[in-house]
């Protein structure tokens, strides 16, 4: 029997080999020469990740199928790894004083996290099942992990476990969907899936119909839409502070992208007819995050509560399908990275050694004390709520309209209805922290140039893109998997 | 033929019980257990459907979910461990600091 | 200015909007080192300097001829590609011209106003910096060239509107009314931005002027487009404009420091929304229902607001009730059509009623606080100017001519009997009359009669210093004054309006062009408002002035002579009895219980509903690991039986 | 029918052995059964025909995965205290588990039943593969069609690897020097 090994197309995998491959030198850096890379290893991080950006921007433009259709590169994609990059330089800058004063300084944090950002871009690329399980659970166990790095922080290790058990057990629905699915076209490769749905109904067909609901539970659990959402706010406060910010942007976009993949390539005419039932899931999933992050107290959980709502109108860009839809969608997830990871880069100022400060209450007065931290809190919690001309606004408009625009006027209206629930409790954090006096003295800042890079970067992407998006809306519309 | 049908059932009875399992214990070991039946169970339909379809597929997916179940098993074991030092139960209810 | 050489001021338009933001940007940033004096200066001169432009933009339009009275300059496509574009731009026409001198001018004024009036405040350079920021974003709104741009504008607004009225926000109810403020316009705003995305599926654009273009052939008269469109829109006017059901924020918001209220609530932001219909006018003719849901609600919340106003003892809510009530009239007027007399009105008002809270910011600023009109009185020779000023901007909004709020508001109330109908006209004349009698209510209450002031104030009464007597004198003028841009005959404003009305193009409609209307009409007309407000004018009189002290002197001296003046007033009592006393009866029932009870306790109890579920939801957020897994499960359950059933 | 009969006999004792892992008080038990479980599947995996995941079903999930869970619960000496002793304080939790379980069983049935399975088929029969051999073509599909997830299988390895430790290890020395 003759083996013929397939090119390796290392080309179209680039941004992949960079990432692992530098995870594994950081790795090494760390336990050999500690000494000299200790305190560099995250500024090196951050570069590896910069110059990935730059490698995978070179990728725009073309589609490559690699690895005998394993692996595929398109401007999907691309967009997609670009917002998994941004968010993981965010975070490198984020935690580098981040973990020291938490005492967790350690070169696998940054290993850790690269692993994650190279798994996203397997889900965001694969064009296999596999791959994009694989992708997936690269991406989960460095979560597992990272969430649980606080290892003598029993919320730290209890928002471990908690993300572990419940996102092993996710990954089983997942996995009997993904089964199902093979069982009954006979292959797990996304183009073939859809040739062999293209050639036969599958809405007659039982099996497809309970794998792809599966399906939508394991990827539903990721993104965290109502009802799978549950593991969300107690692993986003328990978690490193630095790692929530990563939780709630990077892994989300990724299992956004996975979802798309699937659901617009692979299932289209299951995309059209379930709209009713991802409908439902995308109404309940805004509603529910909205109304309890209106009576949270600490602002990881309420920024936890608020990310379910975003993704629920994450959700509605997938259900407006189409060009619009899908373009949508990578607008809102690069313009949600930027905002999102801002108002984490305030909350990790904030933050002291043991005393997390994350109370909505322990922003009272901020205003008065530190007007200019303040004031871009202030900005990132406006865009959340969608007000101009903050890119949040931008991107709910372009969303509302696409849903518009697809027929869906109700969920459309919902949407904006939640919408103007959404700014009562962010409009609550500024409130407190214009008008309220400070319950006590604030401790100095922990401010590094790491984190005043971040937001500043944060910052531009909030106003810039706000007030300029056309480029960026046309890129996205050059990235929609169906053009 | 029939008999695939049969454990493709297996498969599902098995699965049903593992997530029983997974809701109704406290022990998280025993949890994760429950978990581990369940990937196995999708294994065992996995299987089934690469011999009823003569594809080899099935077999290397199955291979590939080992793989996986082995990674999570490390990682979850010892995210058991070090949450057993610090509070000295693998009870999850008695782990619930974070809620509302 | 050899600068300017060769360059219309039209292409400076820009730096109308530039001026403001800069002096928010510097106060902003700077304005905790600066001393008091150079704040205030900024903020002026920038607001200043933006209306010298406004003026010199005005005039080089003037020399336009008014077909070709519109002028765009487009600065960056702010969204273009494929089927979705925007270019940010600014728009310039006779009405934005007309509302950024309004804005700016009477903006001036008040910034000059606050300078004194504020001066003991701590957070002067804040204020300040919210005044420029809230111009800035009204100029935006005005002067956009598309919606999107609009509602950026519009967010502005009420955002600056939120930090101003929670200005002192060391009160609680401040920070209250602040919060209430921004949601109360949030829901507003939520039609609003759902008009946007529907025009722009409708049209593929949502610049102004390819809309307006598009609209008579993209949309049927009367379709059901159309009528959700302008609906829309006009939730968001509601909400903005503080119309039925969404006014209760605006009686809250004088929280706020009272020049605040002048420029939110009485020049600028509340006419956003009037300002927004009269430029989708083209949209609105297209939809004779929403045109009717317009006047009505217009009319009805004139007479609303103004029956709840009599029952005020607050000097700034019967001025902020009278707000909304002035508001439902400019949609009255635009709601038969008359859009043009709905600006006009809009003019004058801002005048009138800037003028009004300014006197009334003196009045409480002269009493040290205070503000409610049961402990003021005989402030007449303790305060001459104010007091004349103040009569002067009350004789206007009465509708007493020559004054500026007569002519607007007759011309209301006859676009109002001739293009729409006898009970529109019912509604606008009865809240006139009531209008006349509770603003001079307020006037005697406050200026007439026996000080009922406590010792301790009326020793510290006193005239207020020029920086706020200067402003008052200012706009006392404009009001005497400012009606005349729409005398009757040859109403300057209308013609100059006009070619706005319509798309500037059909001519659908003949905006508030008077000559289908017979000048007997007209002049019979006049004389009946100018009579409605007299007799409010009179029954104010006789209840607030004559009566109270009349009787308790006579009755002592004169046994027989009382009986006389008794019976006398036995006539005013009847009077009293069956029209007056269950008026005010009626008006503190709907202040008590619809506004209060029902409006303000929907809107609140919405918020607790809101909160309420919140809680209920959290409650299943129990924390234990196996619940989250068996609401996994369940989901999963549902979703796998639904799909089945469904497919 | 011999392989009905097997398939049944096995069968059951799978169910059986995977309703004492839930049921059983002691974890040692529950994981005893367990791999009880994964050997009676193997045993199936070769009626299936595929002998090289009965293989490493055993060797490596029974033997090794399972045997670090026995491991990880003498570890923590939990067979000597039960955890479970008390009552459950979440009351529906244990009925409406049943509840859910029993539907989801018999959607799977209904559904696999009432399924027409037509998907693509493939070359390898039972035939083919006995001629080739099993092992073999596992071999050559993971080095050919499946290299790629292959080499990521290892990357997935090696993180779980590195979590492992970060999670477990008692002491890092980093804390030492400071």
């Amino acid at each position: 029997m003759e083996i013929v090994i397939p090119p390796f197309d290392l080309k179209s995998i680039s941004p992949i080999l960079i990432i692992t491959i530098s995870a594994m030198l950081i790795l090494v850096a760390d336990v050999f020469f500690r000494k000299t890379f200790r305190d560099s290893l995250g500024y090196i991080s951050f570069l590896i990740v910069v110059l990935t950006a730059m490698v995978a921007c070179t990728q725009m433009g073309k589609t490559v199928y690699s690895f005998s259709d394993m692996f595929v590169v398109d401007n999907f994609s691309v967009f997609f790894n670009l917002i998994f990059l941004v968010s993981t330089a965010i975070v490198i800058l984020l935690s580098v004083s981040y973990i020291k004063q938490e005492g967790i300084n350690y070169g696998e944090y940054y290993t850790l996290i690269l692993f994650a950002t190279m798994g996203m871009m397997l889900m965001a690329g694969g064009a296999d099942l596999l791959t994009i399980f694989l992708g997936l659970e690269i991406m989960s166990i460095s979560l597992y992990v990272l969430a649980g790095f606080r290892r003598d922080c029993v919320r730290s290790n209890e928002a471990s476990l908690k993300y572990f058990l419940l996102g092993a057990f996710a990954t089983c629905f997942l996995l009997y969907g993904i089964a199902m699915l093979y069982g009954t076209t006979g292959t797990t490769n996304i183009k073939e899936i859809a040739s062999f749905l293209a050639n036969n109904p599958s809405l007659s067909n039982p099996m497809i119909v309970t794998g792809t609901s599966l399906l939508i539970i394991g990827f539903g659990f990721k993104v965290a839409c109502v009802p799978f959402h549950k593991w969300t706010p107690d692993v986003y406060e328990g978690a490193p502070t630095a790692i929530t910010a990563f939780m709630s942007v990077g892994p989300k976009a990724a299992a956004f992208a996975a979802f798309t993949r699937v659901f617009l390539v692979a299932l289209p005419d299951v995309e059209q007819k379930w709209s009713i039932i991802l409908w439902v899931l995308a109404v309940l999933t805004m509603t529910v995050g909205n109304l309890v992050a209106i009576v949270q107290k600490n602002i990881k959980r309420m920024l936890a509560y608020s990310s379910i709502a975003h993704a629920g109108y994450a959700l509605m860009a997938i259900i407006a399908g189409g060009d619009f839809g899908s373009s949508s969608l990578l607008f809102y997830m690069l313009a949600y990275t930027f905002m999102n990871l801002g108002a984490f880069a305030v909350v990790i100022v904030l933050g002291r050694k043991g005393k997390e400060n994350a109370n909505i209450e322990d922003y009272s007065g901020l205003g008065f004390k530190h007007p200019l931290l303040a004031v871009t809190m202030c900005i990132f919690m406006f865009s959340l709520a969608g007000i101009p001309p903050f890119v949040g606004f931008i991107g709910k408009f372009y969303i509302f309209s696409a849903a518009i625009k697809n027929g869906f006027i109700i969920l459309a209206i919902i949407g904006v209805v939640n919408s103007v629930i959404s700014v009562y409790y962010y409009l609550r954090v500024t409130v407190v922290m214009y008008m309220k006096k400070p319950v006590r003295e604030f401790a100095p800042l922990s401010l590094s140039p790491f984190v005043i890079l971040a937001l500043i970067i944060t910052l531009w992407g909030t106003i810039h893109l706000g007030i300029f998006p056309a480029r960026l809306i046309d890129l996205a519309q050059k990235s929609t998997l169906l053009y | 033929m029939i008999l695939f049908t049969w454990y493709l059932i297996l498969s599902g009875v098995l699965f049903s019980i593992g997530a029983v399992g997974v809701l109704i214990r406290r022990n998280a070991i025993v949890i994760f257990m429950c978990i581990e039946l369940m990937l196995n169970s999708v294994n065992l339909a996995f299987v089934t459907f690469s011999r009823q379809l003569n594809s080899m597929d099935g077999q290397i997916f199955v291979f590939f979910i080992m793989t996986v179940a082995a990674a999570e098993a490390a990682v979850g074991l010892a995210i058991i461990i070090a949450i057993y030092r610090n509070k000295a139960t693998v009870n999850v209810d008695d782990i619930n600091l974070m809620k509302w | 200015m050899p600068y300017f050489f060769g360059c219309s001021y039209l292409d400076l338009i820009g730096y109308v909007l530039l001026f403001p933001l800069a002096g928010t940007i510097i106060n902003g940033l700077l304005g905790k080192k600066l001393s008091k004096f150079v704040v205030g200066i900024i903020g002026c001169t920038a607001i200043g300097i933006s209306f010298i432009l406004s003026f010199f933009v005005f005039i080089d339009l003037l020399k336009l001829d008014p077909e070709h009275r519109v002028f765009e300059i487009d600065y960056f496509t702010w969204i273009g590609s494929g089927s979705f574009e925007a270019i940010a731009g600014l728009q310039v026409d006779p009405l934005s011209v007309v509302m950024i001198l309004v804005v700016t001018g009477v903006g001036f004024l008040i910034h000059v106003y606050s300078i004194g009036y504020m001066h003991d405040d701590d957070g002067f350079y804040r204020y300040f910096t919210y005044l420029n920021l809230f111009t800035f974003s009204m100029l935006l709104l005005v002067l956009a060239n598309n919606f999107l741009l609009m509602f950026i504008g519009w967010e502005g607004v009420g955002l600056c509107s939120y930090l101003l009225i929670g200005f002192w926000f060391e009160k609680k109810s401040a920070s209250t009314a602040g919060m209430k403020a921004f949601i109360v316009n949030r829901v507003g705003d939520f039609g609003f931005i759902l008009a946007i995305m529907l025009i722009f599926v409708t049209f593929k654009t949502i610049d102004f002027t390819e809309v307006f273009h598009a609209a008579p052939e993209h949309l049927q008269m009367g379709s059901f487009v159309a009528i959700m469109i302008t609906l829309l829109l006009f939730v968001g006017a509601v909400g903005k404009s503080a119309q039925i059901p969404l006014y209760t924020w605006l009686p809250d918001a004088m929280e706020g420091p009272t020049p605040v209220s002048a420029l939110i609530h009485a020049a600028t932001m509340v006419t956003a929304g009037v300002y927004m219909v009269v430029r989708c006018n083209v949209l609105y003719t297209l939809a004779p229902f929403s045109l009717t849901v317009v006047a009505v609600i217009g009319g009805v919340t004139a007479l609303f607001a103004a029956t709840i106003g009599l029952a005020q003892n607050d000097i700034k809510r019967v001025l902020a009730y009278s707000t909304v009530s002035q508001i439902g009239y400019m949609f009255l007027a635009c709601g038969v059509g008359a859009y043009i007399t709905g600006i006009f009105h809009l003019v004058t008002h801002a005048f009138f009623k800037a003028l009004l809270f300014l006197g009334s910011g003196s009045v409480i600023h002269g009493l040290g606080g205070e503000q409610d009109m049961r402990k003021m009185g005989g402030l007449k020779k303790y305060m001459p100017t104010t007091y004349t000023t103040f009569l002067i901007g009350t004789l206007a909004i009465a509708g007493i001519p020559p004054f500026a709020g007569f002519f607007s508001k007759d011309e209301v109330l006859l676009d109002a009997f001739s293009k729409g109908s006898l009970f529109l006209w019912a509604l606008g004349a009865f809240a006139a009359l009531l209008t006349a009698f509770y603003m001079f209510r307020l006037l005697f209450m406050t200026f007439y009669g026996k000080s009922n002031m406590s010792k301790h104030v009326e020793e510290h009464v006193h005239e207020s210093p020029m920086s706020i007597l200067i402003p008052l004198l200012v706009l006392a003028l404009l009001s005497i004054l400012g009606g005349f841009i729409g005398f009757p005959t040859a109403s300057a404003i209308n013609s100059f309006l006009a070619p706005v009305i319509g798309g500037g193009h059909h001519g659908m409609i003949d905006g508030g062009d008077l000559h289908h209307v017979s000048n007997s009409l007209m002049f019979s007309m006049m004389g009946i408002s100018t009579g409605i407000a007299v007799a409010g004018i009179l029954l104010a009189y006789l209840m607030y002035v004559k009566q109270p002290d009349l009787p308790a002197k006579l009755v002592g001296k004169f046994k027989l002579i009382y009986t006389i003046i008794y019976n006398k007033y036995y006539v005013d009592e009847i009077y009293d009895a069956t029209i007056v006393k269950p008026t005010v009866k009626t008006s503190f029932i709907l202040w008590k219980i619809v506004d209060v009870k029902i409006i303000d306790g929907f809107v609140n109890a919405i918020a607790r509903i809101v909160e309420l579920k919140g809680e209920v939801l959290k409650l299943f957020q129990t924390g234990y690991v196996r619940n989250y897994a068996l609401s996994i499960l369940l989901g999963g359950v549902i979703i796998i039986v639904c799909s089945l059933v469904l497919l | 029918m011999l392989e009905g009969l097997l398939f049944i006999i096995m069968g059951l004792i799978t169910i059986v052995c995977a309703l004492c892992v839930v049921f059983q008080k002691n974890p040692i038990y529950s994981a005893i059964f367990l791999i009880q479980t994964m050997v009676s599947l193997a045993v199936l995996y070769v009626l299936l025909h595929a002998q090289f995941i009965a293989a490493i079903q055993v060797m490596v999930y029974a033997g090794a995965i399972m045997v670090l869970f026995v491991f990880v619960i003498m570890l923590l000496d939990l067979s000597k205290t039960d955890v479970e002793a008390g009552r459950d304080n979440l009351l529906f939790q244990k009925p409406s588990a049943v509840i859910l379980g029993f539907i989801l069983v018999v959607m799977i049935g209904i559904v696999t039943l009432k399924t027409v399975f037509q998907g693509t088929k493939g070359e390898y029969t039972p035939e083919s593969i006995s001629q080739i051999g099993n092992t073999q073509l596992v071999g050559k599909m993971l080095f050919t069609k499946y290299v790629f997830p292959f080499e990521i299988a290892s990357i997935l390895l090696f993180a779980a690897i590195i979590g492992a430790i970060v999670l477990a290890k008692k002491q890092i020395i980093e804390d030492k020097k400071v």
